[in-house]
């Protein structure tokens, strides 16, 4: 099985072998991966050198928690992806919504629909464990349907608003 | 002479402080409230009553059902730990009328602390130097503190007379951004503590935070367990402690211990303390407040004093004298403590919860984890974000912190995300091993490690590869082995997951 | 100087080991067996390499498959532990044959302590008070040892000259029981260590067994850290050691410690080691043996000195003097040590095997745990069933023993029966309480906890009620209900279960 | 529901009478019992009190550890319990199979077959761990059928020898 990882825009050819070997970039490894105790946790052995990670899936990525680091991989089968990538380019554009990372309280939402907005601006404010934590905008666009006003409570994973 | 103390707290110090209560005989009560079920204090504790609904205000803030539940249980002292109602005068106060011993200092001495102007005044008058600023007790109005400003000198800083957290406080460069500065601090003291009073106080810049930790009983002995140095901090939070401080030499520790017994004299200081000090780059070293509880980062001083400080806070409330004298106490090698909060360094140290899937203490020579949490534990976003405290011992500052690193490596959380790679980053820093760093080192010359090592990302590729390779090659196979895994524990484990 | 260190063990003092490794900046590398995938030295290691079959000859005792690692994976000196190769001549010279440091003794002093009768000539011709008993060199025949047994006097005890762990030992009262004895501890020694010879040694009775921790460098520099008293022990295992002795006294520690020191320096020993002595009634004490490695017990040493006792070893092997003198060692305050093993104290202490389901560490103020398990880890019978060590550090005995009973508590091991219900009679018990024990306290003068408290056996009626009225309720409602709890991990999770 | 629950010779009537009590030989007691983090660990307030226990079934009994101790308790439906009493008393003989409570090397089996034990006599003795393990009869009676010998290993539960 050959597949194409993509980690932070780096991509690696990665095949399955067998049970014990992997190529990366055509490099042949020697891989012994294990669940510590029937958890998400797993150990990894990959020639002779240990390693640990937290590793699952979360939407179309897989988190891999490594040495305190959080890495994020997106992986595809080789055919997939070159049939997907004869079929032009994805969009990078589209709409995003933008969802509260945990339950809290909403203290204010410094923009306004329709306003345009700079990767990195401050969206919302959501106060929880008693910290006031700023939302920021992963990238240029224009603001879409507030579904918050301050002072509301909202659940974790609640729409906030949307930017297109 | 109590015998069952009720702990009006949650997390790793009502966990501290049952400890101190099993090893010292006395029986131990908690509470807790809904969101905490499940939570190690209420595992580890003789009784366990419910407070409330989640939300500190209608569980952890209730006095009067606290107050309720001592009786109910036969609880004759109450510890109340830090936050929540340690500093509140007005429940010792309760705690006395109603004939429990509240495991604390007095209401009065409380009450002098609490209110920062009046604390800055009352130490001053008792010749411990303080921040020069606004030096009369009394609310000033806008119009008398822009009038003094220029006298204090700028930059300087608004800070809230309820004060703490850093809540209310503004930094000011000039006297023209003044007023508008002095609305928001003005604002945000009322909203936070419901008093919009502050006063002002000279900013000094390239400043350490070191606080000397008081011992005072009921019989007018008052000892100080030397210093911890607290400046590694994140707005106003701190991150990092450590003791001896790496500034501090004999003469140093004298003097500012000497200052420190006096300020605690001076508002009658009775059980365990803390003096907070500014000392600058000339170590001039001033009073910045007194916190009249026992203080998260104690275990730092208890690992180089061999002190346990929460029994000693049980025998003083016992009414016993010290059993220490001021030259019995020896301090012996370097102990550094993290804060391990469950936020994400990498987006702006965001606040994470959620179950705690897997963990992995450290454990072995010299280090200790306070913590109030376990695998399977939720975090949940109504409290503080601080799930435990790794503190190492080293015979030397540098093996303190060698030893911090390998702890740091060793401990898994898998669930949340923690500033654990914070903590590491800053043990690999130069300037934290060389111990030069001030208040504002974090904020503005501390950057997190962000750059990836080439040989990792690939080992994460091949992670991610794997684990998305066997779910595929699983997923066919999943549905006609289901029937296999019911013996009988995992099963029910597994209706208890599905219910909760 | 070395950089990677193999370590030749498992468990705990793999653990262990690589802690020290990590803390100096060396690469550690770990070796396995079949059995061992999942362990925790596995887990925190840089590299970790297959040995073979989970029966230890056919892994951990395998010295050329080990050398064969350590090629491979370019480590430049190995950690033996304790037990497995850590006392064989030839491993420690097949090490420095390939070039490898030996982080342990030379070849010729493990040799020369290895044999038990040889020790007891060269300790005793360098002024080291042994037991009476056979004196000279030499292996001697039945007839000859019958011929001095009545010199040596009744009762007595035959020992295997290759010896440890109460193997090939006998108990004899009267000659006339004699002959059988021997012939039965031959038989013993034989099957055990594939050499029949034993000699005789007068038991000494109501002795105590304290030893004392040796630190020797390659240049000539030899030091003792104190005593440990590790009398609590069951059928020759320790089960308890605690630092300082309860019967000790400056002027007894001096006396033994020079003469530690003197065994030690009779053997040219280098590195860490233990000399054990029998010490009477009337405090006359004998050698008995020396453990020419890192003992199990060292962590007590370590507790009351603040001294990392293996990052000394490293440092000795790096060929290094010795950072402290004699003066130099101070003891601190009290420490204990439980050893928690996995077996039924109930049932005769038959050994538990299993999957430990659940786990909570004691941990806070003055507790180490030093472990090589963790929840899910599986507990399997091919090796020692010491699962972790519970240490403890108090500012005198009495509140190192109460800390203790709050440590036992708390400690949680579900999965797997364990030997704490056994450390929490012994810590309540008067006699360990005053500190009057000897070698056969466990065996003769003994019993652990049997009768139930009433309260506690309604508590368990009622939980066992629950538990099973629960069941009852949840069967008719679980079919239909499986469906829900799919979310990614647990499904793999539970994947992983099912396959294993 | 009520059942009747014996621990070391002991009956306890107990009343599950709604969610949060139960009667307990005549008494109301408030108890609150959850599995801590899905664990079949359990945290129990029982009027106020505090307990943990790890519970689980095994064979006809329930096993409870509770503060460092073994219980093993037998819950039954108090109407069964009594249709079974009139029925007449359980046997106290048949078969008894000594199965290896480990795997392990099995040293010696000091018994024939058809020679007469006393509860507590030695049956086999089983090295595991490094130990030598004595595994003694339960009960009086005649040792029937010896499966194992000297030297042989055994897997955890075999059955090693039965006593009638």
């Amino acid at each position: 099985m050959k597949y194409i990882t993509t980690i932070e825009d780096k991509e690696y050819r990665v095949e399955i072998v067998d049970e014990k070997h992997i190529r990366i970039n055509d490099q042949l490894l020697e891989v012994d991966l294990v669940a510590v105790g029937g958890q998400p946790v797993y150990s990894l052995l990959i020639s002779g050198k240990s390693y640990e990670a937290y590793i699952y899936p979360e939407e179309k990525e897989w988190q891999v928690l490594l040495r305190g680091q959080q890495y994020k991989a997106v992986v595809e089968d080789e055919r997939e992806k070159r049939l997907k990538t004869a079929g032009g380019a994805r969009a990078e554009s589209g709409e995003f919504h933008l969802k509260a990372p945990m339950p809290g309280l909403v203290v204010s939402v410094p923009v306004e629909e329709g306003q345009s907005v700079k990767k990195g601006q401050v969206l919302v404010i959501l106060e929880s464990m008693k910290m006031q934590n700023e939302l920021k905008s992963p990238r240029d666009g224009t603001v879409h349907r507030i579904r918050v006003r301050a002072g509301e409570s909202v659940e974790q994973r609640q729409t906030l608003l949307s930017v297109t | 002479m109590f015998k069952k103390v009720l702990i009006a707290n949650r997390g790793e110090i009502a966990v501290r402080v049952i400890r101190a209560c099993r090893e010292v005989g006395l029986e131990t009560v908690a509470v807790f409230s809904e969101a905490d079920r499940q939570a190690l204090h209420v595992r580890l504790a003789d009784e366990a009553y419910l407070l409330g609904p989640a939300p500190s205000r209608e569980s952890y803030l209730r006095m009067d059902k606290i107050l309720e539940i001592a009786r109910k249980s036969g609880a004759d002292a109450i510890h109340p730990g830090y936050g929540f109602l340690a500093e509140r005068e007005e429940f010792a106060a309760a705690c006395a009328e109603q004939g429990i011993t509240f495991i604390g200092p007095k209401p009065s001495s409380i009450a002098a602390m609490g209110d920062k102007m009046t604390a800055r005044e009352t130490v001053r008058k008792a010749g411990v130097p303080v921040v020069p600023g606004t030096e009369d007790v009394g609310n000033l109005s806008d119009e008398e503190l822009l009038a003094v400003a220029p006298k204090i000198g700028f930059p300087l800083l608004i800070k809230a007379t309820a004060g703490g957290g850093g809540k209310g406080m503004r930094e000011v460069r000039t006297l023209e951004e003044m007023p508008g500065l002095l609305r928001a601090a003005r604002r945000e003291a009322e909203a936070a503590f419901g008093d919009g009073n502050v006063y002002l106080e000279k900013l000094v810049t390239g400043a350490r935070h070191i606080e000397f930790q008081i011992l005072a009983d009921a019989h007018g002995n008052v000892i100080h367990l030397g210093e911890r140095d607290c400046s590694i901090q994140r707005r106003h939070q701190k991150l990092v402690e450590e003791a001896p401080s790496p500034i501090m030499d004999e003469e140093l520790r004298r003097k500012m211990g000497e200052v420190a017994v006096k300020a605690a004299q001076a508002v009658d200081y009775i059980n365990a303390g803390t003096i907070e000090f500014l000392v600058d780059k000339d170590r001039n070293f001033y009073f910045l407040e007194m916190n009249t509880r026992l203080q998260v980062e104690h275990p730092v001083t208890e690992m180089v004093t061999g002190i346990d400080i929460v029994k000693e806070q049980i025998r003083i409330a016992r009414g016993r004298p010290l059993q220490y004298k001021q030259e019995d106490i020896r301090f012996n090698g370097a102990a550094i403590e993290c804060r391990i909060n469950a936020e994400d360094p990498y987006s702006n140290f965001m606040p994470s919860t959620g179950r705690i899937a897997h963990s992995l203490l450290p454990t072995g020579p010299g280090v200790r984890v306070d913590t109030g949490v376990y695998p399977g534990f939720e975090i949940t976003p109504y409290y503080d974000p601080m799930i435990s405290k790794l503190i190492v011992w080293g015979e030397t500052r540098a093996q303190a912190i060698l030893r911090m690193r390998r702890a740091l490596e060793e401990y898994r959380i898998v669930g949340v995300r923690t500033n654990i790679p914070f903590h590491q980053t800053l043990m690999d820093s130069h300037r934290f091993m060389g111990g030069q760093y001030d208040t504002r080192f974090v904020e503005e010359r501390f950057a997190i490690q962000e750059e990836r090592d080439p040989a990792l990302l690939e080992i994460a590729a091949a992670l991610a590869t794997l684990a998305a390779h066997r779910q595929t090659e699983r997923a066919a196979q999943f549905v006609q082995r289901n029937e296999r895994d019911t013996s009988n524990w995992k099963w029910v484990g597994r209706w208890e997951r599905m219910h909760r």
